[in-house]
């Protein structure tokens, strides 16, 4: 189980590859769900070049561990990976990696659907973008539809 | 008596602070009046109290960190 | 949008990037949603040290294009990605992935959910397991719990 | 008239027969009892007509491929 904070772009798919091979998963997993969001280059209707992502250390590390944990004594998880971008992200850059492995496909689907929105509703992130006509503070989250 | 106070995103530009310390207060929303010199709460600003979510109403201790800031927006 | 039949093992992971190199996904997609299925050594309290994937090539084809098509009617979606392998399969090797672009969250995951159920109720394959006591063809589908 | 009859995993194997070809039959019940010379039908067994799921007492015609196997385990 690994929680890591990003102050760097990353790459998703290598950061799996890498943890599925540091891990002693082999043979034991039959499923993978992964979710990884990532920056558009718009965001209602307006062109964003660029975007900042603040957050409370402290508290975002308490809370994703906060968040594993309960998907562990819900789910029946063989695993988790979450990776979180902060600082200066430009379009395309991947904002969050999560990934759930698990005995049977269920587990880590319904995990990795409610890990996402669990983090996007407690998680203490915020975004800024930049736009043609200056920087504005995302004010709230999408329902994601 | 030692509080720290934070704000952050839109709320530590508004209010222009990101980190003080005031030597008393009983709640959060004392809290927020103290740090901010009474000013007005935006409708939607969330607080926490030792990194966890709590209430305006909530009582705060010596040595407590208390932090205000608007909807989570990661992820 | 690509479904592949693969007869020999393959690596989802790469699939994935590759996938998104050469698709004009870039920028524009926020959200991607993966599953990936893949053996196991041991199902119902069994040892299992090998398996053979059949098919029936040319209704799985129809199938999991069927699949798509609705995935893609019921969810804005930007892309999908779908691999099932077929013939001999050693412990550990991915059998199935599904890859779900989209510009909001909920299209990808809920469209990566409903394809693999779907194409496990659906699609015309068959495993049968190598075991100690011999060979033994896998009855039904797990409800994936 | 010719339809041709398939046989998928365990039911290829107990029937014993991969793929032939019948002259004639009314439904996929009949083109069954055709191809297998009468073996009883296994409670699971599903049935295909031109790549379709369908039922046994599904019409087929001249030149329909149908395919009986047991309950899919992909994915």
């Amino acid at each position: 189980m690994s929680i890591y904070i990003e102050q760097q772009a990353f790459d998703p798919w290598q950061a799996i590859i890498d943890h599925q091979q540091q891990s002693d998963l082999n043979k034991q997993f039959g499923a993978t769900a992964t979710f990884i969001g990532s920056m558009r280059d718009f965001n209602e209707d307006a062109d964003v070049s660029q975007m900042v992502l603040e957050h409370y250390p402290a508290m975002t590390e308490r809370y994703l561990n906060q968040l594993e944990q309960q998907a562990r004594e819900r789910w029946d998880l063989l695993d988790i990976l979450i990776i979180h971008r902060v600082g200066d992200i430009k379009p395309a850059d991947p904002i969050v990696l999560i990934a759930c492995w698990s005995a049977h496909r269920r587990a880590s689907l319904d995990a990795c659907s409610w890990l996402i929105e669990a983090l996007k509703h407690q998680a203490p992130f915020w975004k800024k973008e930049t736009r043609q006509d200056g920087e504005h503070w995302v004010e709230s989250n999408t329902d994601g539809l | 008596m030692s509080i720290q106070v934070k704000f952050f995103a839109s709320l530590r530009e508004t209010i222009g602070v990101a980190d003080t310390t005031i030597s008393h207060a009983d709640s959060a929303g004392q809290a927020w009046d103290i740090a901010t010199n009474k000013a007005e709460r935006p409708v939607n600003v969330l607080v926490a109290i030792n990194l966890e979510y709590a209430h305006f109403t909530s009582a705060v201790q010596d040595g407590d960190e208390v932090a205000f800031f608007p909807p989570v927006t990661g992820g």
